[in-house]
């Protein structure tokens, strides 16, 4: 990259890069040391249970026997929402800058067989894994993240829509979590029971609502994310750019 | 408590541009349409807010009925309202003028469901209660507002607004770690509650103060205090003409707006002096550097926004002399002064972004040494530049003149005379750069026949520019009854 | 106690340890990898936060909050990656 | 060794092979390297994590975190890759078709 003539300029600019992050170096060892001190002071600060004793004890009232569920889905669901509209937001941005890259080669059959069995299963698993959430490890994040997953095989094996469907019914798939958070969350608050605040009897049902749409808005999102841009109109009919610009020559068998 | 019709507004404000967002991205063709209608509700939830809290005090919302400090809350004070009110007017604004600015069909679907969701961020981090809620409010914000600086998909503004994105991350990060310092040592996450521990509480100092560093650096990087705005530049001159206004007036903004919530309400038992001396040297410096770089800017975009460095730069110079002056009047002249300068500058440099877009897709350029006849051609737009200017520079009528002044008067009167040295530097500054673009648009052809020629895009920039002189200037006494309402607990 | 400063500090470490690498490193890979450990290392000494000693039921508020922030993390990361690859097309067809 | 002890070493070989992970994953030059070292990395951290009886966190790590961001950082490695092989390649032929 660098010409012979600019190599001695390009040696000295090196060591001063090398220096400069050797300086950076120490300074960040200091404020490590200095972290260290203050995050020991702080543990010992007599704030001991935080808010651990208070939120364990507020489960049986959640409607989810999971605490981290609680926390999520009840307690600072309002969190959750905002979390699902950056998601939200992060596709929109894939998606405002390019359409979407074709994908890979197809599998060859043994590939393909195997994501043929792979991917219900993890379709299955992400079902259950919601289902489970409300008393153990899972919910809703898990399960999409498998949803996710799922199309991230899919479109390594060659499909190079990640198996979504077409971009109308994604566009509501991906809204779809927080269309309804924000809808249950403004007609409990129509109803008088106050934003997001669940009455006891209905908290079970109304949270697997909000997670099973949540489920399927993250699993959208991030198997949409993987995919990399927009939707293309009808089949994929990359322009000739993009095909030129990423050939389909990698695939996850060895190169031909 | 829970089915209290007053509090509902506070909801509204983030739900509505959400519920918004949705549907735009669900209906793109009707993107439109949507998009303005949800600018309508939110804007109107924000003033019957503002009514709210103009009649009743400060509000307070405890979300899902738990305990405040298991649960997230909301809060409407004064300084949150204020600047709500003026982020919501400012967005409709930018909202009416984007309604016909984007010509392909594929960007104006891609820029209103990102847009409501900004919107969304902003009003949720001025009505945050909750530290994570914050973090939480900043990322989208982060994410939003740097995807629609990329939008025009242009290789300067994708790589100005990549850039925009990581330093971003880097500073909610930085954000974050404070936070979790403070919950290890305080154990909640409520505002209030963690304000009230860190006054209690003074064997902690050290914890307090390094999450402040932590927070207060981490929020600097987004704000663009100097040295830290090098991103700044060419992310907001780069973005299109509304993303830029939003961007500069209202993104930056808020990091600022934050910055003062906790130096204020938060850390207020532990920021001294020297720490705010500190910031506003920076502050300072950030004046007369970016007015400086505004001057030599050869781009009319470029201008507003080294403009922006400088007028973040103001703001800073409030803290110290709030740190000398004990609560009473002259303490409230101080922080009203600094609550108009930010609003002003919110009306004044969206006004100015918006009608330099127009100028920008007027003459297909925006070089600041060709713009002869901008005048002639676009006589409103022109008018609205000039107005913006004359806030920018703090000529009287405007609200930055009142802010200014008391700024001056505070530093003299706390013997902190050198900022008067600093202010009238970057007036003076700020006025030639200004008059450097009007004499450029002036010149000497006949006078127009219309003065407005495309109303949709112009008026927003006119009204905006009109109020930051005008209304917030002439009529600014309103403020101070309105930040004299503060929440209980933290403050 | 001893656990919980040992493994929140190994996550102030890899904080310290990402910033570093965040300044000194300028491809686009390397910063996101970079900010991708600082965020780890705030996680960690949240979790680390949240133990409370084996066979006590750990504070579920920061792992609610950790949860969150992954999500957050990687919806960033990808948004990133497409500005980039942006970047990158356009340099090769420019 | 007493068990607390025990557990105390344990502890401390969970964590010296997570900063080692990390450190590695930090000076690989090589993208697609790097990338493998912090997928390394994050599902180590997921291990800890388990350790520390958060295992709702500890899958959401490997599966987003690792499993996701890693997928999406290996997508953009071997983008540079293919983009670094072109640009030797472009004198010698148009080969990379």
């Amino acid at each position: 990259m660098t010409e012979p003539a600019d190599w001695a300029r390009s040696d000295r600019a090196r060591e001063r890069a090398r220096d400069l992050s050797l300086l950076l170096a120490v300074l960040l060892a200091l404020l490590g040391v200095v972290l260290l001190a203050v995050y020991f002071l702080a543990l010992n600060g007599g704030a001991a249970p935080r808010l651990a004793e208070l939120a364990l004890a507020r489960v049986p009232q959640s409607g989810v026997g999971n605490p981290v569920t609680a926390v999520l889905v009840n307690y600072r669901a309002y969190d959750t929402l905002v979390e699902l509209a950056v998601l939200l937001a992060a596709v929109l941005g894939i998606w405002s800058q390019r359409p979407a890259p074709p994908g890979f080669q197809r599998s060859s059959a043994v590939l393909a067989g195997m994501v043929s069995w792979v991917v219900p299963l993890l379709i299955v698993t992400s079902g259950y894994m919601l289902w489970v959430g409300g008393y153990a490890p899972g919910g809703a994040f898990q399960a999409g993240a498998l949803l996710g997953a799922a199309g991230v095989i899919v479109r390594l094996a060659g499909d190079p829509t990640a198996g979504l469907p077409g971009e109308a019914v994604q566009r509501w798939l991906l809204v779809l979590g927080v269309l309804m958070f924000a809808l249950v969350g403004l007609a409990l608050m129509l109803l008088g029971a106050g934003f997001l605040t669940y009455p006891p009897k209905l908290a079970k049902w109304l949270i697997l609502l909000i997670e099973s749409a949540a489920t399927i808005a993250i699993g959208t999102a991030l198997a949409a994310a993987y995919v990399g841009g927009r939707p293309s109109a009808k089949g994929q009919g990359p322009s000739a750019g993009e095909a030129s610009a990423a050939p389909s020559s990698s695939s996850l068998g060895p190169r031909p | 408590m829970y089915s209290n019709l007053l509090t509902d507004p506070l909801v509204l404000c983030i739900t509505l541009p959400l519920l918004g967002a949705a549907l735009t991205t669900a209906l793109p063709r009707h993107a439109v349409p949507l998009g303005i209608l949800a600018a309508l509700a939110t804007c109107s939830a924000a003033v019957t807010l503002g009514v709210d809290v103009w009649q009743h005090g400060a509000l307070r919302l405890v979300l899902g009925g738990w305990e405040p400090e298991l649960a997230i809350g909301l809060r409407a004070d004064g300084l949150a309202v204020a600047l709500a009110l003026m982020a919501n007017l400012v967005a409709l604004g930018i909202s009416v003028y984007a309604s016909g600015y984007f010509r392909d069909p594929e960007r104006m679907r891609a820029f209103w469901p990102l847009w409501l969701l900004l919107w969304a961020a902003l009003n949720g981090l001025f009505l945050a209660g909750d530290l994570f809620n914050l973090y939480v409010m900043l990322e989208l914000l982060g994410i939003t507002a740097a995807a629609l600086g990329a939008l025009t998909g242009s290789r300067e503004a994708v790589s100005a607004n990549l850039r925009y994105l990581l330093v971003g991350l880097l500073g909610s990060i930085s954000y974050l770690l404070g936070v979790a310092l403070l919950y290890t040592a305080h154990g909640t996450l409520d505002l209030g509650l963690v304000a009230r521990a860190i006054a209690a509480n003074d064997r902690l100092f050290a914890v307090d103060a390094a999450a402040l560093v932590l927070m207060v650096s981490g929020l600097a990087l987004k704000a663009a205090l100097f040295p830290l705005h090098f991103w700044l530049p060419p992310a907001h001159a780069n973005a299109p003409a509304p993303v830029s206004a939003a961007l500069s007036a209202l993104v930056v903004k808020a990091s600022v707006y934050l910055i003062i919530r906790l130096w204020l309400d938060l850390f207020a038992p532990i920021t001294g002096l020297a720490a705010a001396m500190f910031l506003a040297l920076l502050g300072a410096a950030a004046v007369v550097w970016g007015s400086w770089r505004a001057l030599r800017a050869e781009r009319l975009k470029l201008l507003a926004a080294y403009s922006t460095v400088a007028q973040i730069g103001y703001l800073f110079l409030f803290l110290p002399l709030l740190a000398v002056t004990p609560p009473g009047p002259p303490r409230d002249n101080l922080l009203a002064a600094l609550v108009l300068m930010a609003l002003t500058h919110g009306f004044a440099k969206s006004g100015f972004f918006l009608a330099a877009g127009l100028v920008q897709t007027n003459a297909g350029h925006d070089r600041i040494d060709d713009l002869g006849g901008t005048a002639q051609r676009l006589p409103a737009t022109t008018f609205a530049i000039a107005l913006a200017g004359s806030a920018l520079i703090g000529l009287p009528p405007s609200g930055s003149f009142i802010g200014k002044w008391l700024l001056m008067q505070g530093a003299i009167e706390s013997g902190q005379w050198w900022w008067v040295i600093v202010v009238t530097t970057g007036s003076l500054l700020a006025s030639a750069y200004v008059f450097r673009v009007l004499s450029r648009a002036f010149g000497l052809e006949p006078t127009p026949l219309k003065f407005v020629t495309d109303a949709r895009a112009e008026v927003p920039a006119l009204l905006l520019s009109l109020v930051a002189v005008a209304l917030l200037g002439l009529a600014s006494g309103p403020l101070w009854t309105l930040l004299a309402l503060r929440a209980g607990g933290g403050a | 106690m001893t656990a919980q400063f040992l493994y929140g500090g190994a996550g102030l470490i890899l904080f310290v340890l990402g910033l570093w690498s965040f300044l000194v490193h300028a491809p686009l890979l390397r910063k996101l990898i970079a900010l991708n450990i600082m965020g780890g290392g705030v996680f960690h000494v949240l979790i680390a936060v949240a133990y409370r000693g084996d066979g006590v039921t750990p504070d579920p508020v920061p792992h609610a909050l950790v949860l969150t922030g992954i999500v957050v993390a990687v919806s960033a990361t990808a948004l990133a990656l497409v500005l980039g690859a942006r970047l990158q097309d356009e340099q090769r067809q420019g | 060794m007493s068990q607390p002890a025990l557990l105390l070493a344990f502890d401390i070989v969970l964590l010296t092979t997570l900063l080692a992970l990390a450190l590695a994953a930090v000076l690989s030059p090589e993208p697609r390297r790097a990338v493998m070292l912090f997928i390394a990395f994050g599902l180590w951290l997921s291990l800890v994590w388990a350790r520390l009886h958060a295992p709702d966190v500890a899958l959401a790590e490997a599966a987003i975190g690792a499993g996701l961001g890693g997928a999406l950082m290996l997508a953009a490695a071997r983008r540079a890759a293919r983009a670094a092989q072109r640009g030797t390649a472009r004198r010698a032929d148009d080969g990379a078709r």
